[in-house]
């Protein structure tokens, strides 16, 4: 059951995505640009072979995917073009979209803020982290 | 603008031959009606003034008697009427002929009347027919003279004249016109604009009145094959007569196939067809689909120029992706 | 009335699993003019053969269909069969039911109805087939080489030994290529020129071999034993017969400043120079963008110290026009420019270099000559790191690079990082990699020595960013078996840039009529079994310009390449290929349109005088076909109104047939 | 046309394919068991421009619902140029066949390398669907040679 | 006078009037009238690459539509609007299931039924305006006061360039656009490598440590190549260059260097 519940999971994030796993030719060239690498417990590469493997569950536990920067420097250099940035952020909305699951509550937000921050971060950290 | 009439050509004629430079004349001559002028060779002067005419009704295309005669001894006499120019010149191109064995007079014209048109306005009792100025005037048995609006009826090849430009000559006889470009692609456009449905209907319609009598071949001056594919049992599609339904489309696709890039658009295929086929607008789509597709191309024009059909360039639009105006198409 | 016999294969259960071949032997027994048929397991086995030979001559047979793989695979095959049973080759007609069928199709009733359907259209077609012999040609007894690299070198001096002459062009004013650029060569680690030079100076030597140095090929016609071919010599302004190659004027030349590509430009020499000390032929060149007499008419320094009065400041281009029997690509290679890949900073740091920089950097001849130093301040590198596969392994939709992998970086990373530790044991060096490939005698060992006894790091992950700074080059790249984010301060970096053909193999390639794959290597007849052969007859593969390879692999391509040149040239004549276009002399008008779109120039005219049924005579021009140029694409067939030019092996009859039988 | 026991209409599509490239391409297809639909039949000529507008006529005339020809991409041709004669020609005996009210997906003109099974095997299917939906050619048929 | 229609975004508007102003200023100069779309709404600043996500989209699909009925290119400046307006264009020219989605949206419900979009609508971030548009040469004889001998840093960060497949602007690994604005306004443009790197802007919130180490880098590289200057584009690389770097090398908006240049702000 569970596993039948992860096989769709899988399924949705390669479809959200739009990208293919398989093309990833494991060079790590992703995860040798990625400026968030040291923040994070599972890197781009393993993101990448993780979901090749079906292994979301701990992909979803984790706090990795709050990680990335969406700065698509993975996405630019991949000699595969196999997208690694694409996968997180699905796998990023397939988490925070059930009801509860918001990485970030507006509540929270007020106690982050300073004056010359630009309403762009709050914007896009409501984007990401929130539905 | 000096008018050609029968008498000028006729001196000129006379003393080409009196010359000997040539000795032959490519003309015309009255046929039993009046609209029936049909082309002839004359080998002197005397024949000349008694049976050689000019009128209205000279608009028969040379070039099959060209070819003929070029391939006797000496040297014959040809008047060249502007679209009969583009002809001449893709003869040449296509070596068909000799040009040291012509000399070329071109003839400025602007409109030939045809026989179908002047048959349709005086239906009965029609006697005679005669250009003046602006006026046609048909001679009747029970109306009288009827007057009507030459312009307004000649034929749709000469209303949507491609050009009076004589483009060939070794002289010229009055002053040379310009290249025109008279809407000649309106028709085609409309047929273009119609839904495949009704374009099928259209040609269904024309084409199912084929007989197979082969004038349109046999006028025209792109068909210069020794042996035309459809006479020839290697071909594979020798055929003499229509068997079925779908033949005469096969024929009449594959004849504007092979003029295709090479017709000049002279319009004999039309004025010669016995059921009044407008096969012209299979020839034009052609030189449409050419002009818009590979540039510009009117065949003759230029002697020796390449046609399109025997040419390309690398950056040619791929056949799905060709302008064809295509309209009206099932979605 | 042919007799026609149908044969059909099984070809194990290639075919026989998707297609009921009984049934298809069983409906051709029915079609018109067939006399025999049957089916068996493998019709291209020697006793399937001998079983169409044996029917043959049972049945007294006159055409053969074979259903089986495609044409491509066993026409030939069939067709010697067919000549072994004493009827024509061309005889034969193959329906494609395996590729093209039982492959295709997994349902056995429209596998079976649509072999039928192919049979049928075979048979039709064999019945209108007819006997055809090839025609012949002669052998110009001599060959050219293009392109004056180690894979050149080799093919001419092959070629030369058995007896034939042969020309060498090259673009360069020496030959040499990549390989003498070379500082050593794995696995050996001999030195490239101590191996290369003495081969080049064989080939100067050659009496049968002429080389002709900074030349290009510019216009190739004829064909297959008759090749004619124009080659644009350009002015050095030296006059090649006399300078002695002293090199006096080298060094008296006062503009100093034109780059050096020999040594991709990391010096420069002066505007006359000689590439390099072994040069052959050494012979100085003038370069005219930089030379201050040819650019202004004032100088003339050279002239004056030259004492052999080489110096020709009016010297033109000179075009050479030879014949030849076979033309033999070698165009080698060039590394990609790395600029797009600036994630690298080679735009950015004098210190990023591609490999090839590194060799002349090791160089005892090069720019340092042979101390491995910095290039921005020529100080000595502590922390080398070496990166693998840039710009090779991306993928085809990629925005760049190229798809395959180069095959040499490997192996030459492991070099150059192994002759880093060998003469400066304080370097630390590092090895990017995503694979290292190593198939090739010794070299997996030659790898593994770099590792176990040089002491190079390797590490399995890909460098990602790389940013000069401070003077430091910061190396940010992934260890994949470490999970781990590297960030290593370099003091230089060598990029293993992919190989790319020259670029002037395309446009040769086109003269040539020779075709090119996606990548522009030259494609090759059969990948496996024709390697060292273009599928233009008379066009031969030697080195790189066929795919990346190694230096023992482009030797033994190019002798490989030789021994099939060798092979044409020991022939007097050639038979041609029969199916060619043919004009009915009778039907033709001459109007030209054929000879439009012959590609080859295969068609001329002539006035030929022809007796009418009449009695009379008339002269027609009338289209005549060279059955040794034609290639028989059938261009002109379809450019010909009137059907007199036809297709031998594939009539207008023949296909239409063909197109009746499949659509009954 | 023809139908099978289902009354299921199955197209009749005649491909000719050049030689060098898509003939090639065809048997990659097989080589790689890339299936396409059985209505397909292959006719191989040496270039595309050995095809001449007359078979087209004829697969048409003779009961064909699709005519597909396929070369060497252009610049690739083994004969050079050939595939660009090609290009031109079936431009416009299509663009023709159009104007006689011929629907347009009964002809196409593709470019296969002998790279390209997977394209070969793709273009056949899309090909025969697409002829499939518009159902039997009658406007071209030659009925005289129907049985 | 030339028009083009004009999203401000909502930075532009509040912390980054700056930016905005002067923008508009320098484009009158330079013969090109910003005109501001009347209903804008905020783009969202982040584009979410997943395919299902629609509704999101919405706000940069009514502008590039409300432009394109305008008949003119969709100019903006802010980097991360400029990636949301060009992902979602090319997002409805390419991914049909998505634009059948969206189309569905707008043509059916929401305020004002729209007509269906194609991704029809040309999106210029406000520098190609500069380059392909007005052009760099224009713009240099449009200086009155050259910024000549400034060292100056581009910083392009990540949303301008990436993914270049579809932001298309210039090569995302050696990119020259800005380094040729800086040349145009008199001013030596230094290339450093960081130039193209994450600044961690995204984590400011977050994560500050991780925007602290990324920024500072940044700041770090720039300044050991020489810079004295650093201009970008972006409002949050900007606040977070500025407020999270260590490294005291100043941070201002491209716009204004180009103001002061034509002379419409004061150095």
């Amino acid at each position: 059951m569970e596993q039948n519940k992860m096989a769709s999971l899988n399924t949705q994030i390669l479809r959200m995505s739009g990208v293919n796993p398989r093309k990833c030719m494991r060079c790590g060239k992703c995860s040798g640009t990625c400026p968030a690498y040291d923040e994070m417990e599972y890197h781009p590469h393993q993101f990448v072979h993780m979901v090749e493997t079906g292994d979301i569950a701990s992909l979803l536990q984790s706090e990795s995917i709050y990680k990335c920067l969406s700065c698509f420097a993975c996405v630019e250099r991949c000699p595969r073009g196999v997208e690694p940035a694409k996968l997180i952020e699905a796998i990023r909305s397939l988490k925070t979209r059930p009801v509860g699951q918001n990485h970030i509550t507006p509540d929270e937000i007020p106690a982050l803020l300073d004056e010359d921050l630009p309403q762009q971060a709050i914007v896009s950290a409501l984007r990401k982290y929130m539905k | 603008m000096q008018t050609i009439t029968r008498d000028i050509l006729l001196e000129k004629a006379a003393s080409l031959l009196a010359s000997g430079t040539v000795n032959r004349v490519l003309g015309w001559k009255k046929g039993e009606f009046i609209y029936d002028v049909t082309p002839a060779v004359f080998t002197n002067a005397e024949d000349m003034y008694r049976h050689f005419t000019f009128d209205c009704f000279c608009g028969a295309n040379f070039s099959k008697y060209l070819i003929k005669e070029t391939q006797k001894e000496g040297k014959v006499l040809v008047f060249l009427k502007p679209c009969d120019s583009y002809s001449f010149n893709q003869l040449l191109t296509e070596h068909r002929f000799d040009r040291e064995k012509v000399y070329a007079v071109g003839i400025p014209c602007d409109g030939m009347m045809d026989a179908s048109t002047v048959k349709a306005l005086a239906p009965e009792g029609l006697t005679g027919a005669e250009r003046n100025g602006d006026a046609l005037i048909l001679h009747t048995l029970y109306d009288g003279d009827v007057t009507v609006s030459y312009a307004d009826h000649l034929p749709d090849r000469c209303k949507h004249c491609k050009s009076k430009k004589v483009v060939a000559y070794d002289e010229m006889l009055g002053e040379n016109g310009e290249v025109t470009d008279a809407g000649r692609f309106d028709e085609v456009a409309a047929l273009e604009a119609m839904t495949e449905d009704e374009r099928f209907a259209f040609w269904q319609n024309e084409l199912s009145r084929c007989i197979r009598c082969n004038a349109c071949r046999d006028v025209c001056p792109a068909c210069t094959c020794e042996k035309c594919v459809f006479d020839n049992p290697g071909s594979g599609v020798e055929n003499k007569a229509i068997s079925d339904r779908f033949e005469e489309k096969l024929f009449h696709v594959i004849r504007a196939f092979h003029v295709a890039g090479r017709c000049t658009d002279c319009g004999e295929c039309s004025r010669v067809c016995p059921q009044n086929i407008p096969l012209h607008l299979l020839n034009r789509k052609f030189i449409y689909d050419i002009d818009r597709n590979y540039g510009d191309y009117m065949a003759g024009a230029e002697e020796g120029s390449r046609a399109p059909l025997v040419n390309y360039q690398i950056a040619d639009p791929e056949a799905g992706e060709v302008v064809s105006g295509a309209g009206g198409d099932k979605v | 009335m042919q007799r026609i016999g149908v044969f059909v294969c099984w070809c194990g259960s290639n075919i026989a699993a998707t297609v009921d071949v009984h049934a298809v032997a069983e409906a051709a027994r029915h079609e018109p003019g067939v006399v025999f048929s049957t089916d068996y397991q493998y019709m291209c086995s020697q006793a399937g053969q001998n079983m169409i030979i044996e029917a043959v001559k049972e049945h007294h047979l006159t055409g053969l269909v074979i259903c089986s793989c495609s044409p491509r695979m066993h026409e030939a095959t069939f067709r010697k069969t067919a000549a072994n049973a004493g009827i024509n080759p061309y005889m034969v007609e193959i329906a494609n039911i395996r590729e093209q069928c039982s492959w295709v199709h997994k349902d056995m009733a429209a596998g079976t109805e649509k072999a039928i359907i192919l049979a049928k259209a075979a048979i039709a077609k064999v019945h209108l087939n007819t006997a055809l012999t090839p025609g012949e040609s002669k052998v110009t007894k001599r060959a050219l080489v293009i392109g004056g690299g180690i894979a050149g070198i080799q093919t001419a001096l092959d070629i030369a030994e058995a007896g034939f002459p042969v020309d060498i062009v090259e673009k360069e004013p020496t030959i040499g290529g990549k390989m003498a650029q070379l500082d050593k060569t794995f696995p050996t680690l001999d030195c490239a020129a101590c191996i290369l030079t003495p081969k080049m100076v064989d080939a100067a030597q050659n009496e049968n071999i002429r080389i002709i140095s900074y030349a290009q090929v510019e216009e190739v016609g004829g064909f297959v034993g008759n090749f004619h071919v124009k080659i644009r010599k350009k002015a050095r302004f030296v006059n090649e017969d006399v300078c002695t190659g002293c090199g006096l004027c080298t060094e008296k030349c006062p503009q100093k400043k034109v780059p050096n590509a020999f040594n991709l430009n990391m010096d420069n020499h002066r505007a006359i120079y000689i590439p390099f000390a072994q040069a052959v032929p050494k012979v100085a060149v003038i370069d005219p963008n930089y030379c201050t007499m040819l650019k202004t008419g004032k100088c003339g320094v050279c002239a004056k110290v030259c004492t052999a009065g080489a110096i020709d400041y009016k010297q033109q281009d000179q075009i050479i026009e030879e014949e030849y029997g076979a033309i033999v690509a070698a165009t080698g290679y060039n590394p990609i420019s790395v600029e797009k890949f600036d994630e690298f900073a080679y735009s950015q740091s004098k210190d990023v270099i591609t490999s090839l920089e590194f060799e002349r950097l090791t160089n005892a001849a090069g720019p340092t000559a042979g101390k491995l130093l910095r290039p921005s301040d020529g100080e000595h590198p502590h922390t080398i790191v070496f990166v693998q596969c840039v710009g090779s392994r991306c993928a085809a939709n990629a925005a760049k690079g190229k798809e395959y992998c180069s095959k040499i970086c490997c192996m030459y990373t492991a070099k150059h990082a192994m002759l880093v530790r060998d003469k400066y044991p304080d370097t630390d060096v590092y090895v990017f990699y995503i694979d290292v490939r190593t198939p090739g005698k010794n070299f997996d060992e030659f790898y593994r020595r770099a590792v176990e006894e040089y002491g190079v790091h390797y590490i399995k992950g890909m460098v990602g960013k790389i940013t000069p700074e401070n003077g430091k080059l910061k190396v940010q790249g992934s260890d994949l078996i470490a999970d781990k984010q590297l960030h290593i301060d370099a003091d230089l970096v060598v990029l293993a840039a992919a190989i790319e053909p020259d670029k002037s193999a395309r446009p040769l390639a086109t003269m040539l009529t020779a075709s090119m794959d996606t990548n522009d290597f030259f494609t090759e007849a059969h990948p496996k079994l024709r390697p060292v052969e273009s599928p233009t007859a008379g066009i031969f593969l030697s080195g790189t310009c066929q795919g990346p390879k190694d230096i023992p692999e482009t030797v033994s391509q190019a002798s490989a390449a030789a021994a099939k040149v060798i092979g044409l040239l020991s022939k007097n004549t050639l038979k041609g290929n029969p199916c060619v276009a043919q004009s009915d002399e009778w039907m033709c008008n001459g109007c030209s349109s054929c000879a439009n779109v012959c590609p080859y120039g295969a068609i001329t005219y002539e006035n030929k005088e022809f007796r009418m049924p009449d009695r009379s005579t008339k002269v027609r021009r009338i289209a005549k076909v060279n059955p040794a140029v034609c290639q028989g694409c059938g261009a002109c067939t379809v450019a010909c109104p009137s059907g007199a030019m036809d297709l031998n092996g594939f009539k207008n009859n023949q296909i239409m047939a063909e197109v009746d039988a499949i659509c009954k | 046309m023809q139908v099978n026991e289902n009354n299921e209409f199955r197209p009749k599509i005649v491909a000719f394919c050049c030689n060098w490239c898509s003939y090639a391409g065809a048997d990659l297809a097989g080589n790689n068991r890339l299936a396409y639909p059985a209505d397909i039949k292959i006719i191989r000529v040496p270039c595309s421009c050995r095809v001449n507008p007359m078979f087209i006529l004829r697969a048409f005339q003779r009961g064909a619902d699709g005519v597909i020809l396929c070369g060497c991409h252009p610049g690739d041709c083994h004969y050079t140029s050939g595939n660009y004669y090609t290009r031109r020609r079936m431009a416009m005996l299509f663009s023709m066949l159009n104007y006689l009210g011929i629907e347009k997906e009964r002809t196409r003109v593709e470019w296969v390398s002998a790279a390209e099974g997977a394209k070969f095997a793709a273009t056949m299917q899309d090909f025969a669907e697409k002829v499939k939906a518009l159902g039997p050619n009658k406007r071209l048929e030659d009925l005289r040679c129907k049985q | 006078m030339m028009k083009v229609s004009y999203f401000p975004g909502c930075t532009l508007k509040t912390k980054a009037k700056q930016l905005d102003i002067y923008a508009r200023a320098c484009a009158e100069v330079l013969g090109v009238t910003l005109e501001e779309l009347p209903d804008w709404q905020c783009c969202g600043g982040v584009f979410n690459t997943s395919k299902d996500e629609i509704a999101t989209k919405l706000s940069a699909v009514r502008a590039l539509s409300a432009a394109g009925k305008a008949g003119q290119p969709l100019v903006s400046i802010c980097s991360a609007c400029h990636n949301v307006l060009k992902q979602t264009n090319a997002a409805m020219q390419n991914d049909s299931e998505f634009a059948s989605h969206v189309n569905h949206y707008i043509t059916q419900t929401g305020q004002g039924q729209m007509a269906p979009y194609h991704g029809e609508t040309t999106v210029l971030h406000y520098l190609e305006l500069l380059r392909d548009v007005i052009g760099f040469d224009k713009v240099k004889s449009c200086v009155k006061y050259p910024l000549t001998g400034k060292k100056i840093g581009a910083y392009y960060g990540c949303l301008l360039l990436r993914p270049s497949s579809v932001m298309a602007m210039d090569d995302p690994e050696n990119p020259q656009i800005l380094e040729e604005f800086i040349r145009a306004i008199g001013a030596e443009p230094v290339i450093y490598a960081m130039r193209n790197e994450c600044c961690g802007g995204y984590m400011t919130l977050e994560e500050k440590s991780l925007a602290q180490k990324k920024s500072t880098a940044v700041l770090d590289n720039a300044s050991s190549a020489g810079a004295d200057l650093l201009v970008t584009a972006c409002p949050l690389c900007k606040y977070n260059l500025d407020k999270n770097g260590q490294n005291p090398l100043p941070v201002v908006y491209f716009t204004e260097l180009l103001a002061e240049a034509l002379g419409i702000k004061e150095a």
